[in-house]
């Protein structure tokens, strides 16, 4: 026994405490207790693994039969396999880190307890997700880190729009779980039972079309978690959460359930190729769509938010081209760099006293350095620049798309021209230049900066962990060629983006004064960096979102999104006037409805055929 | 002699339904609803449902309308006021009640096609006697549960009439 | 047959539940004059020790199962369950009632009597084997629960109510009465095991059975509030006192539940295909009027009622499905249903103050800040009715929708869960104004939680978590029981 | 003679509690109303012991007996909630009490 319970209980026993004595507890104590069980957490994940040895096959330890009815029987099982084993660490390593920053950004903020213990149970709830040995522990993970989130995006309950963010969250998600929980029925349909063990080695032997039902549903599940179109105008939004919660649970984890569920269902995948099929195009939309929206975004945290659903696309993409374990690969080094670039962001927000204004903002590269140079190693890892992590884990996606379809590549490539270029540009604009805001700006206490240098050094060293390697295992490695020539095309293409917003927003102004006079005009144009974001803004963002929204989005964004929140009271609101006529309060007229039932009733019985039973 | 009775009968019961549903004023009502009771009993008899018929006109007509009587002259209702309106019951009403009658009518005039005749003494099971021993065996315990109900109906008006609450 | 005019002792064994509660009921009628005004209030708490006893005997006859007093009445799993159900949901009223009684200055013996009447009705309800027995059963039922809306007489609301619910439930009651007719002429009998033998052999026209269950589904499908026969629920659930309310979405509505599936699961089995679309349509309908009515709703009692509607639709899929597995589903549905609506409601009338003045939505603004542990409740409540999971009404949910995917029921399924997706949306609302906003001056007036209540949320809450962590003994009981033959 | 069939008294019992719909429906005044529902219970009488007879069995009668011990008690309680909302409104009128709706 390795006691792999005690990985999800030791976060939730945080919670516990912290929740219900927290109030009276001191700082200091409440503190302890949320790190410690954090850590403790992630202490026990690697002693477990270290036990587990080379974990060949899924190691499971079955508690107790969960529920039971029929033939169905759910027990409360944990296993661990390759894939468990990089989520874990991912999880509660990343989560540790996040945590012990968090014990500093959050030091001045009302409700300390209670933010840490809200955080724990997220942590529990995302290690119950990602342990869970059948489809429903994963749902009461899915459901729970979903709980979880909103609480934590309206943690600052007092700014509307924090409250609004929450519950658009919310119901998002529950167009995603509606997805999942039918598909979830579904395989309790086919397949008699909802462990990983007995479903996915059945698979093959299923009729390809309900598979493809449940894939598809399975996708609009993790649509819904891992904001990927058209479900994911959430995420933008759930910013408004405190930025160690952006990072933890908006970026790292909790938006990745939908990659590692998709992945570990793979079996399923496999053999349902159209649910793949949709996979890889929902992927690679993402992953361009908000990308195009990123470059324009003036709040740093959302010039990341964007970046994390283009992000979440590639891994999607991944999956789809039927490389899983690049997926996974990228959702690991993913998780490090952009958890990174929010806590910079955070830390940048700290120095600035709240500014999250990239306009505002400038020349803090000598102001704080350590964040700088910190966030720098993140921002050569998402751009793809080797030898750095995120070179690696794209590069095996891109490679992958090119092996299954050679346009996605083209359009991967494209993409990643584009995060290279907005995250630059994010970057020169916060500490490149001549300061624009009235600030006075300070480096981060020890216990933030800690953290961001152990992210650093795993956004550049990362990619070394040969993930794909140690996922072999459970997903044969694609066999596509390692082709220098797309690898390269792919750096070029990375270093372009670099290099046009270092000619935007850095070069330019330097040349300012010589090219001012010759140039009239178009300097003033150029000079004015904001007018070339406005341009974009006019001529490219603003007709891809109304576009997107009038054509392709409309039922998704007006109807659905805003929400089950606006439409469904829009279609409440159409309905008022009839509810009104039937329910005028008048009893005579209920009496008449009755009557009128039941006529319909005798009606109905009578005329439907005694078919055959 | 059976149909003309029936026949009589039945009647007096329609004209006196229609009577209930069309005076505006409920003591007319509620004297039309015993002329209805009133003449089931005739009907119950020439079915042989002799206890029946006799409690009927005891419990029915007497007891239950006396009540109803007593109500509308204790609040001394007069004809009904014709403020307010339910324009759902004043439009779909006569359908309604055509649709339901039609429908109805069908069911027991289609279904039941084999149906016995009544005559007047063709059953005679229905005796004080019958009932009771019946009441007493097989049906003990809704009898039983019937003095719940009493109970219930006192307990209930106790309430309700009662001058004030604690 | 010459029966004996005193039945045997396991019959009074089989009846026992129902006899304790009535000599309860009398003994407090009895008692209340004679006890001085201070010991008066202890009537609440005899009532208590009656629907306890009552429990314990319900608990005790179901280990001699069978049928009593000539067939009448039948004690199986599927009885037991039913009585112990609406037992509990008594004993919830009795702790949710007794503060807001003494609140009111409304505390009478009356009360406690008649709500005891009203659980006898029920107890027979779920025992009955006889279509006459579900006639007295429902009449008993109702006429007490007509009473107890109107309780607070001097209150307009209460008293509307009353007369809404008593003059519809009559109306109702009486095409229930119609099919009970039709059935007696069509298998000449009322006992259901015959009426089903009847139906089977061919002697009983299956059209006419079909026109039966037509005219008791009306009935019953205006006890249970679902559609299109829900139009009442809303009034009375918000005139009606907030614990009444509470008891009448709760036990009377599990009762109806119980009479409901056993005849038509019974007596209409053999025209099951004539009466399961109009099961599926009703089902739609609830759910979805339920649904975007409740979104509507500032008022939380009628939001509550909206919203007991369309959990009535859920409870109705499960029944479309015609399974075994369906059967257990309304089961295990209506114990999780009770328990987060009754303590809803006991949240409800904790806050509505004196003269039930604050019931609007907004008035639980920052309700999270002043009496946390009260939000917790609620919240652990309203998490179950949206159906997540760790709650019973995620269990709930997830056996219905899996019982009628069985049935191949795939578009109601769908539907439904849409449904419930769409539900999500007005119970956050509560969960935002609880836990987001200031308190207002209905939360910062609040009294503390009297111990009555806090008896009432806390079973509730108990309750949901066990069903929603350890769903299978519960589950169990429900499958094995859902036999009618 | 061969007496009358009994589908005529079947008939008799749908017309008659048809009326009593129609008397719910139509009627404002609130005892008026519940009168009707009255009407409906005697016309399901009526079917109930027109099948005893048809069965040549007593249970009809034993049913119509309940229904009038209920509604015996339905009048009882019923009347006594009428008398609570004419004294709470000062109306018999049916129409007028309706202020809780949507």
């Amino acid at each position: 026994m390795q006691h792999l319970w005690l990985i999800p209980v030791l976060p939730l026993l945080g919670f516990l405490l912290n929740g219900l004595f927290g109030r009276r507890l001191a700082k200091g104590a409440v503190t302890a207790i949320a790190l410690g069980s954090v850590l403790l957490s992630f202490a026990w994940v690697v002693k477990t693994l270290v036990g587990l040895g080379a974990l060949e096959t899924a190691y499971i330890e079955r508690y107790f039969t969960w529920f039971q009815s029929g033939d169905l029987r759910v027990g409360a099982d944990l296993s661990v396999d390759r894939l468990t084993a990089v989520m874990l660490l991912v999880v509660t390593g990343v989560g540790s880190l996040i945590h012990i920053y968090a014990v500093g950004y959050m030091t001045h903020e009302g409700g300390y307890y209670r933010f840490f213990a809200y955080l724990n149970l997220f942590m529990f709830f995302m290690l119950v997700l990602v342990l869970g040995a059948n489809f429903l522990l994963l749902f009461v993970g899915w459901e729970g880190v979903g709980l979880c989130s909103y609480l934590l995006i309206g943690f600052y309950f007092l700014k509307k729009s924090a409250t609004d963010a929450g519950k658009k969250a919310f119901i998002v998600n529950r167009i995603g779980d509606f997805g999942f929980s039918l598909a979830m029925l579904l395989i309790v349909i086919t397949f008699g039972s909802l462990d990983f063990g007995a479903v996915f080695p059945a698979a093959a032997s299923k009729p390809e079309s309900t598979l493809t039902l449940i894939g598809l549903l399975l996708l609009l599940g993790a649509c819904g978690k891992s904001a990927q179109a058209p479900l994911y105008v959430w995420l933008p939004d759930a910013m408004e959460g405190p930025t160690p919660v952006s990072a933890l649970i908006h970026a790292a984890t909790m938006v990745t359930a939908g990659v590692y569920m998709v992945a570990r269902s793979s079996a399923i995948y496999l053999h349902a190729h159209a649910a793949q099929e949709m996979v890889a195009y929902i992927g690679l939309g993402t992953a361009v769509f908000a990308a195009t929206i990123g470059l324009a975004q003036n709040d740093i945290k959302k010039v990341f938010a964007y970046s994390t659903v283009s992000q979440l696309g590639y891994m999607f993409l991944g999956l789809g081209a039927g490389a899983f374990s690049a997926g996974i690969f990228h959702l690991v080094t993913h998780a490090f760099f952009k958890a990174l670039l929010f806590l910079g962001a955070g830390s940048v927000i700290h120095a600035l006293e709240g500014e999250q204004d990239l306009r505002h903002m400038g020349g803090l590269r000598t102001r704080i350095p350590v964040t700088f140079w910190t966030l720098a190693c993140a921002w050569v890892a998402i751009a793809g620049i080797p030898p750095f992590a995120g070179f690696h884990s794209k590069d095996a996606i891109l490679l992958a798309a090119h092996h299954h379809a050679p346009w996605m590549y083209w359009v991967g490539v494209l993409t990643a021209a584009m995060t290279a270029f907005y995250v630059s540009r994010a970057m020169f604009l916060a500490f490149f230049g001549e300061p624009r805001g009235h600030h006075h700006p300070h480096e981060s206490p020890p216990v933030m900066t800690a953290p961001l240098a152990v992210l650093a050094l795993l956004s550049l060293a990362g990619g070394f962990l040969d993930v794909p390697k140690f996922l072999e295992p459970l997903f044969p490695l694609s066999e596509g060629a390692h082709d220098f020539a797309l690898v390269a095309i792919s750096v070029v293409a990375g270093l372009a983006g670099i290099g046009l917003a270092a000619l935007f927003y850095v070069v330019k102004p330097g040349l300012a004064d010589a090219v001012a006079n010759a140039l009239g005009g178009l300097y003033t144009l150029v000079y004015n960096k904001y007018f070339v974001d406005e341009l974009y803004d006019a001529a490219v963002v603003r007709p891809v979102e109304t576009g997107s929204r009038e054509a392709l989005w409309k039922g998704v964004d007006a109807g659905l999104i805003d929400g089950a929140a606006n439409g469904v009271a829009s279609i409440a609101r159409a309905t008022g006037g009839l509810l009104r006529l039937i329910q005028s309060g008048n009893i005579r007229s209920y009496a008449t409805w009755v009557v009128f039932g039941s006529i319909l009733v005798l009606v109905a019985i009578g005329l439907v055929g005694g078919g055959a039973r | 002699m059976d149909v003309i009775l029936f026949l009589a009968f039945a009647a007096i019961a329609v004209v006196c339904a229609v009577n209930v549903v069309v005076q505006t004023h409920p003591i007319s009502s509620a004297l039309s609803l015993i002329g209805v009771m009133g003449s089931l009993a005739v009907l119950y008899l020439l079915l042989g449902a002799e206890f029946i018929a006799m409690a009927q006109v005891i419990v029915y007509a007497g007891a239950i309308m006396v009540l109803f009587v007593f109500v509308i002259m204790l609040l001394n209702a007069g004809a009904e006021s014709r403020r307010g309106r339910s324009l759902t019951a004043q439009l779909l009403g006569i359908p309604g009640f055509f649709a339901l009658l039609v429908l109805l009518s069908y069911t027991v005039l289609r279904l039941f096609p084999d149906a016995a005749h009544v005559k007047f003494g063709g059953f005679t099971g229905g005796s004080a006697k019958d009932v009771g021993k019946l009441l007493f065996t097989e049906y003990l315990l809704p009898f039983e549960l019937t003095s719940v109900l009493i109970l219930i109906a006192i307990v209930g008006a106790v309430v309700l009439a009662r001058k004030e609450l604690e | 047959m010459p029966a004996s005019l005193w039945p045997s002792w396991a019959e009074m064994l089989r009846f026992l539940p129902e006899i304790i509660l009535t000599v309860a009921g009398t003994l407090i009628m009895m008692l209340e004059p004679v006890l001085g005004s201070r010991s008066r209030r202890g009537l609440g708490q005899f009532a208590l020790a009656g629907l306890s006893a009552a429990l314990a005997a319900a608990v005790v006859a179901d280990g001699s199962p069978g049928p009593a007093f000539s067939n009448m009445l039948v004690v199986d799993g599927f009885a037991t369950f039913f009585r112990v159900l609406v037992l509990a949901v008594g004993i919830l009223t009795v702790c949710s009632s007794y503060p807001y009684l003494n609140r009111e200055g409304a505390s009478s013996g009356e009360y406690w009597a008649l709500l005891l009447f009203s659980i006898t009705g029920q107890c027979v309800m779920a025992s009955a084997n006889e279509l006459i027995m579900v006639f007295i059963g429902i009449e008993i039922s109702s006429i007490s629960s007509y009473v107890l809306a109107g309780y607070l007489r001097d209150d307009k609301r209460a008293n509307e109510a009353a007369l809404k619910y008593f003059l519809l439930g009559s109306f109702a009651t009486a095409f229930l009465l119609y099919g009970i007719a039709l059935v007696y002429g069509a298998a000449k009998s009322t006992n259901l095991a015959v009426v089903r033998a009847a139906v089977e052999k061919g002697e009983a026209p299956l059209l006419l059975v079909g026109i039966a269950a037509a005219l008791m589904f009306v009935g019953f499908a205006f006890k249970v509030s679902g559609a299109p026969f829900q139009m009442w629920a809303p009034d009375v659930y918000q005139g009606a006192p907030a614990p009444v309310s509470a008891f009448l979405s709760a036990g009377p509505k599990a009762a109806a539940f119980a009479v409901f599936l056993r005849v038509f699961m019974t007596a209409f089995q053999g025209v099951s295909d004539r009466w399961a679309p109009v099961v599926w349509i009703s089902a739609l309908l609830s759910m979805s009027i339920g649904n975007f009515a409740a979104l509507r709703q500032s008022n939380l009692k009628r939001m509550l009622a909206y919203s007991s509607i369309a959990h009535a639709g859920y409870v109705l899929v499960a029944m479309a499905a015609r399974s075994q597995s369906g059967s257990a589903a309304v089961m295990f549905y209506l114990a999780a249903y009770a328990l987060m609506n009754m303590g809803a409601f006991a949240v409800v009338a904790h806050v509505a103050g004196k003269g039930e003045r604050y019931v609007e939505i907004q008035d639980l603004a920052g309700l999270a800040q002043r009496q946390p542990l009260t939000a917790a409740a609620l919240a652990v409540f309203l998490l179950s009715l949206i159906g997540v999971p760790l709650t019973g009404g995620f269990f709930g949910k997830f056996y219905i929708f899996k019982a009628a995917l069985e049935s191949r029921l795939i578009w109601l399924a769908v539907l439904g869960l849409l449904n419930s997706a769409v539900a999500a949306y007005y119970y956050l609302r509560i969960l935002v104004v609880m836990y987001m906003e200031e308190p207002g001056e209905v939360t910062n007036g609040l009294g503390p939680l009297p111990l009555g209540l806090k008896a009432a949320l806390a079973m509730p809450v108990v309750g949901l978590l066990v069903l929603g962590i350890f769903p299978s003994g519960l589950l169990d009981y429900a499958v094995k029981s859902a036999k009618f033959w | 003679m061969t007496g009358v069939p009994l589908s005529w008294y079947l008939i008799l019992s749908a017309l008659l509690f048809a009326l009593g719909v129609a008397g719910f429906l139509f009627r404002r005044n609130i005892i008026t109303v519940f009168m009707s529902i009255e009407l409906m219970l005697n016309a399901v009488n009526l079917s109930f012991v027109a099948f005893s007879y048809q069965l040549k069995q007593v249970n009809g009668h034993i049913f119509t007996f309940f229904v009038m011990v209920v509604a015996a008690a339905e009048a009882a309680v019923g009347l006594a909630i009428i008398l609570t909302v004419f004294k709470n409104r000062e109306t018999l009128n049916v129409d007028e009490v309706n202020s809780l709706k949507n």
